[in-house]
């Protein structure tokens, strides 16, 4: 379990007035999740999360090490990001290729690459088209492929960019699941996302930003219980929470039906 | 049943109405980029190749000959519109790479290894004969390669014809450029799906 | 047999050249026109081929062998063709290559259909700021089509396929890039549409359930179930794997049924008001 | 067309250049460029360096021409040096310093060479600084070039920064997924791959995309409305003919002297 720490942190695009501003923020919950509007700054947020680019101004500390400071092993074995758009990771000839090239960047051992390799493509269900062209797979098989080359690496932490994002419902389910497991082994998920149900069911702990600054931090039934700052990120509350407003003039926070059924059936 | 071009404006321009379909059109666009973004990675990252010639050889492999002279020709024409003004007139340069490529490809030069190793001789050749007369025409035979250009300095002082001179500085450049395009080339065009390879192929 | 004001699937197959397996298999079915169609299924599921037979784009420009007939009033994609295709309106998964790469301005952009449909440059100025204000791009149109975000990006390709009045609009993941309220908007937006048939593709089932008249499911290229939404939900096999609204999830773990047939669970905010209003008069 | 115009006609002052159609630019440079191949004296080559140069200062200086001339001054150097050093018909000395004799006919004949390029340069420039692409296209398309032919020219300049923005992602994604530093040659064409082979493909999927949306917008329509020109230009036909004509005149008398010459 990791710690990271930003402070101070500023960056600006060159030739824009966007920046992204956080005086002080620590993530230290097994999963979290940054939601906000589009060009509120998560992505940015990312990527300086990967160490890639550096920030004008502040340090981000992961387990108080700065982050700039890291060799591109380390980083890579800290590290991993799966983005928003699949095709722009993938160019190996074969799905098996593709989660090799990282890893094979760090490991020599041809059998424990060939053991990892396995085991990443089994967890998302791939191994049967390990011989195939990546760019002959369907969207939601590149995507589940990009989290494989990162799983592979196994590194603490896990960024995921829209994981939910043009993936159908079974493969939704599939990366649910994932990320609650690799949360409860020991490593650290941060998630980007619009899916507020999504957030609601799955994410014990949220940030959300608005304007380049962070708006909100803690847990998600507070963040919904005030309309205010969910407004002012540009959200909607998550959909059971709209229609127990709609239809019974309810305005508690209810995260899934399942809460919703709890808080009712007792009664 | 193919979507053909139809036009039927009474053109100033229809001497040299060539038949395109809409697939070429969006492709060759896509190949002068290519070509762009190629010529920009291998200056940044130093390499001592050109490298402007990969989107036409996609191009032609993908759509066959006459794309590929049209993306060349193209490529040469906005390029010197933009950034350098001679390299215009060797747009000839470049179609004749490109019908080269394309023609080689067909035939079935880019199959394997070994094979691409013959195309690229043959491709450097080409663009060579062309390019020669241009360089001594605009350079005085030079190529603007700071070391094509000392051997043709040297050559040049020991009295060799200008011809021969500027014909090896130009060779020797090309050969090794267009032994890496046609390599990349190669690799990257077994790489595409073939659902890809059957758009162009059927719209051609 | 012929019935000019539907849409109507017959026994349609269609196999791509590259693939030997057929993407779609035997769809038959049949919609009156002027409504609302939702398609889901998971991946392989050969929505986005259904919408290419639909937009007639397969097989006139991508090859493959289409078997069985698909005619949308009186008209077919496959035989009416260019016809067809000026009265037929398409958004494409991905909005960046739906633009023309030929323009300075989302203005532009939008016109783009209008002056190749040779309309007179004085009404293309009009109809494209009506477009631009139902689709909230007003602001934008003077901006360069790059510049837009995501969502936005959508909102204009949406706006080039309706500029030019279609009768039939086919939409394949249209709100992929949007964000929630973006989302919501569109929904809405999509439900004030009338005189057209509309096709669309979209994992927000809970949304789909709210506007759309008809759902089909594809799975593996065959047509499993298709009816209203009320019906199709209330009848789902698990192995399509296919999510439901989260109205009918909340109905289901609070056991309220529709009052008129207590079979069925609710899928939209309207039917989950009217039988709650029921059950709790009933308590 | 009015949409088309509206914000460039608010913001954009019209000037002298705005009156001059696009394909009479073009002529003109092509007329320059032809003339200075015809003149061997050098006071006269000067002078249409000259003649181009006010043409492009009296218009708009832009980076991109700054560049080439930078570009082109470094290579006009080397061919002074070479040629002044090396050229056959060298038999008269320049200059000499520490040793190395400069002569005369070659540094000549170099400058010569220099004059044409900076007169193709100067005058290109003055094409490419005082036309926007959109101005192009539709002055292309109302002398009556087809369409799809304009598309082709002009599409490339909307495509590039599409190119270049996706270029910088997947860059971006695989430096995060840990490229080794490259060293030899190969090695720098191998780190290519994992940057070309998902742009290219990226590229030309969207080339498939936007070759089927046309098609569904009626880009091959023969009904197309013509765009209107944005500018009401000075004489354009006029313009064309008499330079055609001294164009041609121009390459008959180059023929004449080849063909006088095997005589």
């Amino acid at each position: 379990m990791s710690i990271i720490q930003i402070s101070d942190l500023r960056y600006q695009y060159p030739a824009s007035d966007f920046q992204l501003s956080i005086n002080q923020l620590s993530i230290a919950d097994s999963l979290v999740a940054i939601v906000g509007q589009n060009g509120a700054g998560k992505s940015t947020l990312f990527k300086l999360l990967t160490g890639l680019i550096q920030p004008q101004k502040g340090e981000i500390n992961i387990n108080q090490q700065n982050l700039a400071r890291l060799t591109p092993e380390e980083r890579l074995r800290t590290i991993g990001i799966i983005f928003q758009d699949p095709s722009s990771q993938l160019f190996n000839a074969t799905v098996e290729k593709e989660v090799a090239w990282s890893l094979s960047q760090l490991e020599s051992d041809a059998e424990l690459i060939q053991a990892t390799i396995k085991k990443a493509l089994a967890s998302v269900g791939l191994t049967k088209l390990k011989d195939q062209n990546p760019f002959d797979l369907s969207l939601p098989e590149k995507k589940l492929l990009t989290i494989a080359t990162v799983l592979a690496i196994n590194p603490q932490i896990y960024l995921f960019d829209e994981p939910m994002m043009s993936l159908d419902w079974p493969s939704q389910r599939l990366v649910t699941v994932l990320i609650q497991h690799l949360a409860q082994t020991g490593h650290q998920v941060i998630a980007i996302t619009h899916d507020m149900d999504w957030v609601a069911a799955t994410f014990p702990k949220m940030v959300a930003l608005a304007a380049g600054n962070v708006v909100f931090e803690g847990v998600p039934t507070n963040f919904f219980s005030c309309p205010e700052p969910v407004k002012k990120a540009g959200l909607l509350p998550p959909r059971i929470m709209t229609i127990a407003q709609e239809v019974f003039n309810d305005h508690q926070v209810y995260l899934t039906p399942q809460d919703y059924a709890e808080k009712h059936l007792v009664h | 049943m193919k979507a053909k071009n139809i036009n039927n404006q009474d053109s100033r321009f229809s001497t040299w109405k060539i038949h395109l379909t809409v697939a070429t059109t969006t492709l060759i666009p896509a190949a002068v980029g290519i070509n762009y973004i190629a010529k920009a990675l291998a200056e940044g990252l130093k390499l001592p190749l050109w490298l402007g010639s990969l989107g036409t050889f996609l191009a032609s492999m993908l759509a066959g000959p006459t794309a590929g002279a049209i993306s060349g020709f193209i490529n040469n024409v906005i390029y010197g519109l933009t950034l350098s003004p001679v390299s215009t007139v060797y747009a000839i340069t470049s179609i004749g790479i490109g019908i080269a490529v394309g023609i080689l490809f067909h035939r079935g030069w880019f199959q394997n290894a070994k094979r691409v190793f013959v195309s690229a001789i043959i491709i450097a050749l080409v663009s060579t004969i062309i390019s020669t007369p241009l360089n001594v025409i605009f350079w005085g035979g030079q190529t603007g390669v700071a070391w094509g250009d000392a051997i043709f300095a040297t050559m040049i002082g020991n009295h060799i014809n200008i011809w021969l001179a500027s014909f090896t500085d130009e060779f020797v450049l090309d050969l090794l450029d267009k032994f890496a395009v046609a390599y990349l080339a190669f690799l990257i065009y077994r790489q595409l799906p073939q659902r890809m390879i059957n758009y162009f192929k059927d719209n051609q | 047999m012929a019935n000019y004001q539907q849409l109507s699937l017959n026994h349609l197959s269609f196999t791509y050249q590259h693939d030997r397996n057929p993407v779609l298999d035997d769809l038959t079915v049949s919609v009156p026109l002027n409504r609302i169609i939702g398609i889901i299924g998971n991946h392989h599921a050969g929505k986005t081929t259904l919408c290419r037979v639909l937009a007639g784009i397969v097989p006139q420009i991508i090859s493959g062998k289409l078997t069985g007939d698909c005619q949308i009033g009186d008209q077919s994609p496959v035989r009416d063709w260019p016809a067809y295709n000026q009265q037929t309106g398409f958004v494409l998964q991905d909005p960046h290559s739906q633009l023309s790469g030929l323009a300075d301005t989302v203005a532009d952009e939008i016109a783009f259909d209008l002056l190749n449909h040779g309309v007179k440059e004085t009404d293309i100025q009009q109809r494209v700021t009506t477009v631009a204000a139902q689709l909230q791009l007003t602001a934008q149109l003077q901006q360069s089509p790059d510049s837009l975000s995501g969502g936005q990006l959508q909102r204009l390709a949406i706006a080039t396929a309706i500029v030019t009045h279609p009768n039939v609009l086919i939409l394949d993941d249209p709100t992929s890039e949007m964000d929630p309220q973006g989302r919501r908007d569109f929904f809405n937006w999509l439900k004030t549409v009338t005189h057209t048939t509309i096709v669309i593709v979209s994992n927000e089932i809970d949304e789909l359930c709210e506007t759309a008249d008809e759902l089909w499911i594809l799975e593996k290229g065959h047509l499993v179930s298709h009816g209203t939404p009320l019906q199709v939900m209330n009848h789902l096999n698990p192995e399509w794997q296919v999510t439901t609204p989260m109205v009918y999830q909340l109905a289901r773990l609070m056991n309220w049924p529709l009052a008129i047939k207590p079979t069925l669970f609710p899928v939209t905010l309207n039917q989950l008001r009217r039988c709650v209003n029921v059950n709790h008069s009933n308590q | 067309m009015d949409i088309r115009n509206h914000s460039l006609q608010k913001t954009v002052r019209l000037h002298w250049y705005n009156v001059i159609d696009p394909v009479t630019k073009l002529l003109l440079a092509l007329f320059l460029t032809l003339l200075s191949f015809q003149l061997t004296d050098l006071y006269f080559e000067v002078g249409l360096v000259l003649i181009s140069l006010t043409l492009l200062l009296l218009s708009r200086l832009s980076v991109a021409t700054l560049h080439a001339v930078s570009f082109s001054l470094f290579l006009i150097a080397t061919m002074i040096l070479i040629q002044g050093l090396f050229n056959s018909h060298n038999t008269h000395p320049l200059v000499t310093i520490l040793s190395i004799t400069l002569y005369q006919e070659g540094v000549l004949y170099a400058l010569n060479m220099g004059t044409r390029i900076l007169i193709i340069i100067f005058s290109i420039g003055f094409f490419m600084n005082t036309t926007t692409i959109s101005e192009n296209a539709t002055y292309l398309e109302s002398v009556g070039m087809p369409y799809n032919q304009v598309y082709l020219l002009m599409s490339v300049c909307y495509i590039l920064p599409q190119i270049q923005q996706n270029l910088n992602k997947i860059q971006f994604a695989e430096k995060a997924r840990g490229i080794n530093l490259q060293r030899t040659l190969i090695q720098k064409l191998q780190s290519l791959l994992p940057i070309m082979i998902p742009l290219i493909i990226k590229t030309f999927d969207q080339s498939i995309n936007r070759s089927i949306t046309l098609q569904l917008r009626g880009f091959n329509s023969p009904e197309r409305t013509i765009a209107t020109p944005m500018y009401h230009y000075f004489k354009p036909k006029f313009n064309h003919y008499f330079l055609v004509f001294m164009i041609m005149i121009l390459i008959g008398v180059k023929l004449w002297q080849i063909i006088s010459n095997f005589l």
